[in-house]
């Protein structure tokens, strides 16, 4: 377990998150896929923080309040879809209206 | 030779590889729901892997926060929005295709860069055990010292309020508006 | 201690807003006009808070002049978009049905014109992120703030997913800075570019965190979703998605860029210089042959940031001063664009064809399109013009000619599209006539702008007392 | 006394208030106004240049500058002036015009009466005199070619007079163009040679010595020529100027198409000054031709084949304008061989050849204005200038008849009219030049001249009236006083003034070398028999009882040999199809091919590439979630790669 | 002093007038008045201005920099931008070309029917644009009134022109611009080796070689394009042919002198090394516009075009008085400016005259119009014969001095594009008496009651040319002295 392995780690999970959001085409699934994304960046600062930083409580805070941030994004996130179900009753990203030239 | 691998790097690259399947399944997984469930799993491993670079405020927040919070609430999502899983979404193979490529060329680039960088291999510092400690990071989050983090903690507190008026706002359905 | 007050009244605005639903809620109008009053006389008293040197309340909260004037900028487009919402609050438009809920719209606006403010007041990483987050989390609210519109809750939902994967990126940025420098304050990581200069992590932070904000400041690549959502939104949406949410991005970058990565600058600049080229050929590319006026304004608004960008290749204080300076006299255009946009839209969709026949029906909204459109594509002596002239002349200071000559013959794309507009206004005859209603009070902010627009360039004052105070 | 040459500036005054009085105020509503105006204007000329020349040459001929003003300063020395350059040459040219011009005016009131613009007619008419004197006194080339554009215009804009006949128009184009053509290697040359001279000043120029640029090398752009060569190529330029002016072969044919214009303009412009401005410009510079190298030779062998060219093709005409015009070219060609043939074969420089040009110039200026204004009369009397239409006009107008006469001897060279003793002067000149085969072909022209002059003249006046005229024909005393003014110095100009052509008209710089002069009494009783010869012979074909004048004048049965000379060797064909197919068809086609499908298709190209490249970045924007997501991953890599930040690391 | 007011009241007067013509009620003959006389004033002053700036300017050819009555205080600070403006010999001559034009423009217009406000207030503002540029001496102050006029241009062609008017309108502001974006940023460039915008002080300033190298040709082809040097020249044809009489007047008069006059008064003064390595190539390009410029006008049909070729020929031997680089050069490119100013003001007004009766541009389908309307045939006869060189007429005097000045300059190529241009002009006699016999000559072929005698205006502008052409073609030595006192100290900076 070296700083170098746990960012290895979270840029595996971060691809896959990439790839999450690229091939889902459920809303919450991607919403998933970018849980998994932002996560792994978490796992960045902790790691740094262990390995590496000379101010390791400042990473590990930075990821609590990354946490809290992700909370309000879904939360956000969520309305819109809900709001967005109410009108379509479906939530792929396929159904688009935007007319696009 | 094998012996000579500390227990925690075990666990560790045991948690890793758990956690990289569990993710690899929420991602592909037609089904929202279950997708959830392996986000939950997810976060979980990684709430060990918390444990083992000793941050474990930090892993108790994530079960709290991520588990108990984040992903609740997409479940709810879920429930509201879908009939359980019954209409598969499914992506054409080429985009998938096409994905995968990105993801592992991105993948490729970086690890070649990690790899390169030899700061990254190099240090082994280990952090003082009382920095991690709970009494530190609540020193550290109402401290007024330049590198306190009061000021971050209202800022979240606002934001978390203003996230709570317009998700409500956007959310809720409403009878004056629909007429 | 003054001039922290300002920021307070600011943060107290939203919760106001909000007390003022709850507890008065007959009184409509009166709720709007004391909004548009408080916010107005903020931007006064932000205009009082003079100071010389950077002041830090608070432990981290750091104001200094760079900062009061972005303050200006953000509380000035905050007045403007809910001046340009309140006839959308009214009665609905061709295209959008009527907004409701102003409180919280005016609120969502506050915090996010607050989330400014933390951005520019930022010490450390993690307000900084915070700061533009906060900025960045009403906007996906608010872009779907018309639910029974389908189209803005379908750009909301586009806006806030490539928005999160933007956040991610950034926050991969701010763990690699992080894990290079051990700190998350400014001063120590400026400390440990000055010690430890080398190393590829603070690259890779840069570029992950360049785009991040590259989303948000619809930079190339990452502009793709600025058309779509600009159209989806309703318009004072897309006027304060133009002008605030960009000027908070680039309040970013230069806080970043001027502040803790100041040592590192000249190696940041020549990507930032391809940066700008590319966004602002993109953004000209695509606006070439629009139909519809905001997904105009997005592409125009795309080759806007790549000019802006340009400014950061300056040095600290003329880069500063430029981006101030031209932000200010760009969210003059814009808004002025906007409002000129809003007076059509009530019985016609926003589009090139419903501009038809306008220097028939009203001569001063023409000639206040022309001045706006001008304006926007850096045509002396309207302000737009000397904005990027100063822009121009920071980036000339570090001797980025060619960047300059490719800029400033992008101009010359931009006037194109921006002639396609006037053409439509000016020459293009209508199919059928449709009365244009313009209210006293719409045609007198309509007026104000104009004026600004015409003289703020021109005349020194406003360049005289920015260079007086940053300089 | 001296009064006089201090007043001289009067010489052009007194035609430019003509031009302007009647240009800005009469030249609408008052005809009658401005053709007094005019007239009177020019009589006082004619009185003034009378007084003038007389005490010039009374005092003594001496060159000098009698006024002088700057026009424009270059650098240094090298100042256009406008000014008065009173010499015997000039003397005798602004004599000539101003006499001219005078009787050419009291003739127009009587030609013109019946045009109603003939207001515009007398306006231009005085620009022309006005210009024409400017060119004579010129002081230096550069104000030579000022006023030698002037005459071009108005020499344009009277051919083209009668603006709505379209023959007319395109004969004054055409004149224009080609004199300006040839003005362009004028100007040429004029640059040319002020560069190497530092200096405009036609004194200057005359006394400019080869040896003083020995050595020096002057650049034209691909090749580098000595200095030298360089002002025999500008002496050849200048040339070319005159050239195209005396309307020499092959620019010749736009002289007898300018024969639209109304016949007072031929008379004065197109014969008897206005041309004579080619001849005039070599005689000016006569010294500096003397020392270029071989372009005398070429101004000889250009006047040779003018000369008999011309002179041809004016066997064979019917238009009476067009013979004369014609014979007007073969004159010019006279003095062209004239001054061309001043250089001995052995090099040394004889100034016979120029006395006899100017002697020529004087005295054909005479009796050509005035057989153009016979011409005119005719004209204005059977409305036509057919000469298959004329005929028997001896008894309608017997004055007309009569001056016609002497001036046919005096162009025939008959003495004692003047003609014979300038045409002998040229004569003798071609002789001693020694150059037999020239001096053939001006002994053979000189038939010529007779033959076909006498042609004309049996034609006119001789036999019956070949069509019926539509008005009774009378003489008019407006038309016919001119022309009686006219024989006066068609008879005596000749012997009463070559003593003083030879005394003072001696080029400037040039001491006369006369070594070895051959025996030349033979030639005027030659010159005298080809001219009678030319009588008796056209006297046969036209005018005895027994002449067929139907087949005489029938051009339709002809051989190819007639045929070709009748239509003037086809050059007014060649002339059109090489501006048609060469200039409109081929240069400027091909110009404006490269400025629309090239220049024009780059543009179009240009723009094409990026509206194609804008609708390439909006199809970019296709609303697909994944596609951006995934546009904006590939944008972090291409920015990890095209960023050149140092990721790599150092 | 009271020069100092007026040469500021230059531009400011214009803008006034567009202020104050709001209240006045549209269409209404006040309307015209009122912007005529403010017309009329700028024109008054800018001759009385040339009258004192005639008196003052010590005629000598020192390389003393001789600027009058200057005005100068701070004006952006953030970049030492300065308000400075000044007046010397060449501006004070093309000011009042320009504010001839500028008049004269009003005058030909006077029919116009309907926005007139619009009109007139947008060609007020070309009008101050123009007036601005001649007499500012600090960089930014020029460029801002350099670029002014695409504000009005594009909406003055477009809405008021004629045929194919917004293609017309888009290729002429759009290339424009690209002239002027090219030399933003060489002046950004400037500013960014010296430190100042200010053309006095720069003119003492070496820049740096390598600078020069890559900056003076970028400089010179951005002030070429609006001065449609090849091959920018192509927006010229269609723009004209678009643009009604009063703007095709200022285009072709004033608009395409500004590029010109930028290219001595800045790219060759302040950057001598660039001009003396590129110049020569630059020669090229111009060999086009003297020699192709005019092949090109024989093969079309339409006035407009013909006008707009004849346009480019004549500015290219204002270009060929450039690259010549010597003071004679110089100053026949000067004069040439001033001079194809005053005749292409009058071929555009008699054209714009003769298309308001005819409504056609085609020469094929006119004929005999000298009989109808004489004024007018006379007015584009001289303005032909003024383009053709004729002496008399200003033109020759322009182009001889080019020729003379140019043929000094003893390199190659020089010599054989001045000999190819002097040969060219017979090409220029052939396309001008082409239209003048086919339009003008021959048998009227359109009713004469369609076409009404020149009106008083029309003869106002036409006699107002033609007093122009003449002054300065008959009396042209003092013009030509006094404008040396601004061409010399170009010179030996280039000398130095």
């Amino acid at each position: 377990m070296t700083l170098l392995h746990c960012l290895i780690l979270a840029f595996i999970l971060f691809t896959i998150g990439i790839f999450g959001v690229l091939t889902n085409r459920h809303l919450i699934g991607m919403l998933i896929s970018i849980e998994i994304m932002l996560n792994a960046a978490n796992i960045n600062f902790v790691a740094f923080a262990y390995f590496k930083a000379q101010d390791p409580t400042a990473g590990t805070l930075f990821s609590i309040f990354s946490i809290a941030i992700t909370a309000c994004e879904m939360a956000v996130a969520l309305a819109i879809l809900i709001a967005m179900y109410r009108k379509h009753h479906s939530l792929d990203v396929n159904t688009q209206e935007i007319n696009h030239e | 030779m094998i012996l000579n691998i500390p227990f925690s790097d075990i666990v560790f690259y045991f948690v890793a590889v758990f956690m990289v399947l569990l993710s690899i399944a929420a991602v592909s997984s037609k089904n929202v729901l279950r997708s959830a469930i392996f986000l939950i799993a997810s976060f979980l491993g990684t709430a060990i892997l918390y444990l083992l670079l000793k941050a474990e405020f930090m892993a108790m927040a994530q079960i709290m926060l991520y588990v108990g919070g984040v992903v609740v609430f997409i479940i709810f999502a879920i429930l509201l929005t879908s009939h359980l899983g019954e209409n598969k979404l499914s992506t054409p193979i080429s985009q998938k295709f096409l994905a995968v490529f990105l993801a592992l060329t991105l993948l490729g680039v970086m690890a070649k860069f990690l790899f390169n960088t030899k700061e990254l291999s190099e240090s082994i510092t280990q952090k003082s055990p009382e920095a991690s400690s709970l009494i530190a990071y609540g020193e550290r989050l109402l401290s007024y010292a330049p590198n306190g983090f009061v000021l971050p903690f209202e800022i979240i507190s606002i934001l978390l309020f203003m996230t709570l008026v317009v998700a409500i706002t956007i959310a809720k359905k409403d009878n004056k508006e629909e007429k | 201690m003054i001039a922290i007050i300002p920021d307070i009244l600011l943060l107290l605005f939203p919760f106001l807003m909000l007390a003022f639903k709850l507890f008065l809620t007959q009184a409509q109008t009166a709720h709007k006009n004391f909004a548009f009053a408080y916010l107005f006389i903020l931007l006064i008293c932000q205009n009082f808070v003079l100071i010389g040197d950077t002041q830090v309340y608070f432990s981290n909260w750091q104001i200094d002049t760079f900062g009061i004037f972005m303050r200006e900028i953000f509380t000035l487009s905050a007045l403007l978009a809910l001046l340009l919402s309140e006839n959308y609050f009214k009665h609905s438009m061709s295209e959008k049905p009527k907004l409701f809920h102003f409180s919280e719209f005016a609120a969502s606006i506050g915090f996010a014109t607050f989330g400014g403010v933390v951005v520019v007041s930022a010490n450390d990483l993690l307000t900084l992120f915070l700061g533009l987050e906060l900025a960045t989390i009403p906007m996906y609210a608010l872009v779907a703030w018309n639910k029974r519109d389908s189209e803005g809750t379908e750009a909301a939902i586009k806006y806030i997913l490539m928005g999160s994967v933007a956040t991610a990126f950034e926050l991969f940025g701010f763990s690699y800075l992080y894990g290079f420098a051990g700190h998350l304050t400014f001063p120590e990581i400026a400390q440990a570019l000055q010690t430890n200069q080398a190393s590829p992590l603070i690259w890779i932070s840069v570029l992950f965190i360049i785009s991040g904000i590259g989303f948000k400041m619809t930079l190339f690549p990452f502009h793709l979703w600025a058309p779509d959502v600009y159209e989806g939104a309703p318009t004072p949406v897309t006027a304060i998605l133009s002008v605030t949410s960009k000027s908070i991005a680039i309040a970013f970058l230069t806080v970043l860029v001027f502040g803790p990565l100041n040592a590192i600058h000249q190696e940041i600049v020549p990507f930032l210089a391809l940066l700008a080229g590319i966004t602002l050929l993109a953004g000209n590319l695509g606006a070439l042959s629009q139909s519809k006026l905001r997904r105009f304004m997005a592409f125009s608004s795309i080759s806007q940031a790549g000019y802006i960008l340009i400014a950061l290749l300056g040095n600290s204080p003329e880069g500063k001063y430029a981006i101030i300076y031209y932000l200010f006299l760009y969210t003059f255009s814009n808004y002025l664009a906007f409002f000129i946009f809003s007076t059509i839209s009530k019985d016609q969709s926003e589009t090139f064809i419903s501009l038809n026949g306008l220097s028939e029906k009203s001569k001063f909204l023409a000639i206040a399109l022309l001045i706006a459109l001008m304006s926007l594509a850096g045509i002396p002596p309207l302000a737009g013009f000397f904005g990027k002239l100063q822009i121009f002349t920071a980036a000339a200071e570090n001797k980025h000619y060619f960047l300059i000559l490719f800029a400033v013959l992008n101009n010359v794309l931009a006037l194109y599209y921006y002639i396609q507009v006037l053409k439509s206004a000016w020459i293009d005859k209508p199919a059928k006539e449709i009365a244009l209603s313009v209210s006293t009070k719409q045609k007198t902010i309509i007026l104000i702008l104009t004026l600004s627009v015409l003289l703020l360039g021109f005349l020194p004052f406003l360049s005289n007392n920015l260079s007086i105070a940053l300089l | 006394m001296n009064n006089l040459i201090s007043h001289s500036y009067l010489i052009l005054l007194f035609p430019l208030l003509s031009f302007v009085i009647n240009g800005l105020f009469l030249c609408f509503k008052h005809r009658k106004a401005a053709a007094i105006l005019s007239t009177s204007l020019s009589g006082l000329g004619a009185i003034f240049a009378i007084f003038l020349v007389v005490q010039f040459f009374i005092s003594g001929a001496k060159p000098l500058t009698a006024w002088e003003f700057e026009f424009l300063s270059f650098s240094g020395n090298l100042i256009a002036t406008i000014g008065c350059l009173l010499d015997s040459l000039s003397a005798m040219m602004v004599l000539t015009v101003s006499l001219i011009a005078f009787v050419v005016h009291i003739y127009s009131i009587g030609y013109m009466q019946d045009d109603l613009s003939s207001g515009r007619f007398f306006a231009l008419l005085s620009l022309f005199v006005f210009s024409m004197l400017g060119l004579v006194i010129a002081t230096n080339i550069f104000q030579t070619f000022i006023f030698w554009e002037l005459v071009g215009v108005s020499s344009y804009l009277l051919i083209g007079f009668w603006y709505n006949k379209p023959s007319a128009v395109a004969a004054s184009k055409q004149a224009f163009i080609l004199t300006r053509f040839a003005d362009s290697f004028f100007l040429l040359g004029i640059i040319l040679l002020s560069y190497i001279a530092k200096s405009f000043v036609f004194s200057d120029i005359n006394s400019l010595r080869l040896e003083n640029f020995a050595g020096q090398m002057i650049s034209l752009g691909i090749i580098e020529i000595p200095t030298n060569d360089a002002l025999v190529l500008s002496t050849l330029l200048i040339f070319i100027g005159g050239w195209g002016k005396s309307a020499m072969f092959p620019l010749h044919i736009w002289l007898p198409n300018a024969m639209e214009g109304p016949t007072p303009v031929s008379s004065i412009i197109h014969s008897a000054t206005m041309v004579v401005a080619g001849v005039y410009l070599v005689a000016r510079l006569f010294p500096l031709f003397a020392i270029s190298g071989n372009v005398l030779e070429i101004v000889m062998i250009v006047g040779t084949i003018t000369m008999l060219f011309a002179a041809i093709i004016a066997c064979t005409q019917k238009d009476i304008k067009r013979i004369l015009a014609y014979s007007t070219l073969s004159q010019l060609g006279y003095m062209m061989l004239a001054l061309g043939s001043a250089r001995l074969t052995d090099g040394s420089v004889h100034t016979l050849g120029y006395t006899a040009a100017t002697f020529h110039i004087f005295t054909h200026a005479f009796f050509k204005c005035m057989l153009f204004l016979i011409a005119g009369a005719l004209i204005h009397q059977v409305h036509t200038n057919d000469l298959e239409a004329m005929g028997g006009l001896r008894k309608k107008m017997p004055w007309t008849y009569a001056a016609s006469l002497i001036a046919c001897l005096a162009i025939a060279g008959i003495p004692p009219f003047s003609g014979f003793y300038s045409k002998d002067e040229i004569l003798i000149t071609a002789y001693q030049a020694g150059h037999p085969i020239i001096f053939a072909c001006a002994l053979f022209t000189s038939f010529l001249t007779a033959f076909y002059m006498f042609r004309l003249f049996f034609l006119a006046f001789h036999g019956k009236m070949r069509s019926a005229p539509k008005h009774p024909v009378h003489e008019s005393l407006l038309m016919t006083l001119p022309i009686l003014l006219l024989v006066i110095p068609t008879i005596f100009a000749g012997f009463s003034f070559k003593n003083i052509f030879h005394h003072f008209f001696t080029p400037e710089n040039i001491t006369a070398i006369s070594h070895n002069i051959p025996d030349v009494s033979f030639i005027p009783p030659l010159a005298i028999c080809c001219a009678v010869l030319g009588i008796i012979f056209s006297y046969i074909l036209y005018a005895s009882p027994k002449a067929n004048l139907a087949k005489a004048l029938d051009s339709d049965n002809r051989n190819t040999f007639y045929k070709t000379i009748y239509n003037k060797f086809y050059f007014d064909e060649i002339y059109y199809t090489f501006v048609r197919q060469f200039i409109l068809g081929g240069l400027a086609s091909f110009a404006r091919f490269l400025e629309e499908k090239i220049i024009g298709s780059l543009v179009n190209f240009f723009s094409t590439i990026i509206h194609k490249a804008g609708s390439l970045v909006r199809s970019a924007h296709c609303g697909y979630i994944p596609f951006y997501i995934g546009v904006m991953i590939l944008g972090v890599l291409f920015w990890y790669f095209a960023s050149n930040l140092p990721l790599q690391g150092a | 002093m009271f020069e100092k007011v007026l040469l500021n009241l230059l531009w400011i007067l214009p803008f006034l007038t567009v202020l104050f013509s709001i209240p006045i009620k549209e269409n209404s003959p006040r309307l015209k008045r009122f912007h005529l006389a403010s017309a009329g004033i700028v024109l008054l002053s800018s001759i009385y201005l040339l009258v004192r700036v005639f008196q003052n300017t010590v005629s000598n050819t020192s390389s003393q920099f001789q600027l009058l009555f200057e005005t100068k205080f701070n004006w952006l600070n953030a970049i030492s931008a300065n308000y400075f403006i000044g007046i010397d010999a060449l501006s004070s001559m093309m000011l009042v070309l320009a504010a001839i034009i500028i008049f004269t423009g009003i005058l030909a217009t006077w029919r116009l029917e309907k926005n007139q406000k619009i009109f007139f207030g947008f060609f007020q503002i070309l009008a101050a644009s123009v007036y601005g540029v001649f007499i500012s001496f600090d960089l930014v102050l020029f460029f801002v009134f350099y670029e002014m006029e695409a504000l009005c241009m594009y909406l003055l062609i477009a809405g008021f022109g004629s045929g194919n008017k917004d293609y017309g309108a888009k290729k002429l502001t759009l290339t424009l611009a690209i002239g002027s974006s090219m030399i933003l940023a060489v002046f950004l460039g400037i500013y960014a080796e010296t430190g100042t915008w200010n053309l006095l002080k720069l003119s003492d300033i070496v820049l740096p070689e390598n600078f020069q190298f890559w900056a003076f040709p970028i400089l010179f082809l951005g002030f070429a394009v609006s001065s449609s040097l090849f091959p920018f020249h192509f927006w010229s044809p269609a723009g004209h042919s678009a643009a009604p009489t009063a703007v095709s007047m200022f285009a072709a008069g004033v608009m395409m002198k500004m590029g010109a006059y930028g290219c001595l008064r800045i790219a060759i003064y302040l950057m001598p090394e660039g001009a003396k390595i590129w110049l020569p190539y630059l020669l090229l390009l111009i060999a086009f516009n003297v020699i192709v410029g005019p092949f090109i006008a024989m093969r079309h049909k339409d006035l407009k075009f013909i006008t707009a070729y004849s346009s480019i020929s004549h500015l290219g031997l204002i270009f060929l008085g450039l690259a010549a680089m010597t003071p004679i050069a110089f100053r026949g490119a000067a004069l040439q400016m001033v001079s194809h100013g005053f005749l292409t003001g009058l071929f555009f007004a008699t054209i714009g005259m003769i298309y308001s009766r005819t409504h056609t541009r085609d020469i094929t389908q006119m004929s005999g119009l000298m009989k109808a309307i004489p004024f007018i045939g006379v007015g584009f006869v001289i303005a032909g014969f003024a383009g053709l060189g004729l002496p008399g007429l200003s033109g020759f005097v322009a182009e001889a001095t080019i020729f003379v000045g140019s043929f000094e300059n003893p390199s190659p190529l020089c010599r054989v594009i001045t000999i190819l241009a002097i040969l060219s002009i017979t090409a220029t006699a052939i396309y001008i008496l082409r239209c003048a016999n086919k339009m003008l000559h021959g048998p009227l072929n359109i009713p004469k009651e369609s076409l009404p005698q020149a009106y008083f205006e029309e003869k106002c502008i036409i006699v107002f040319y033609i007093v122009c052409l003449l002054i300065l073609g008959i009396f042209p030595a003092p013009f030509a002295e006094f404008l040396d006192t601004s061409i010399f100290p170009i010179y030996s900076n280039l000398m130095r």
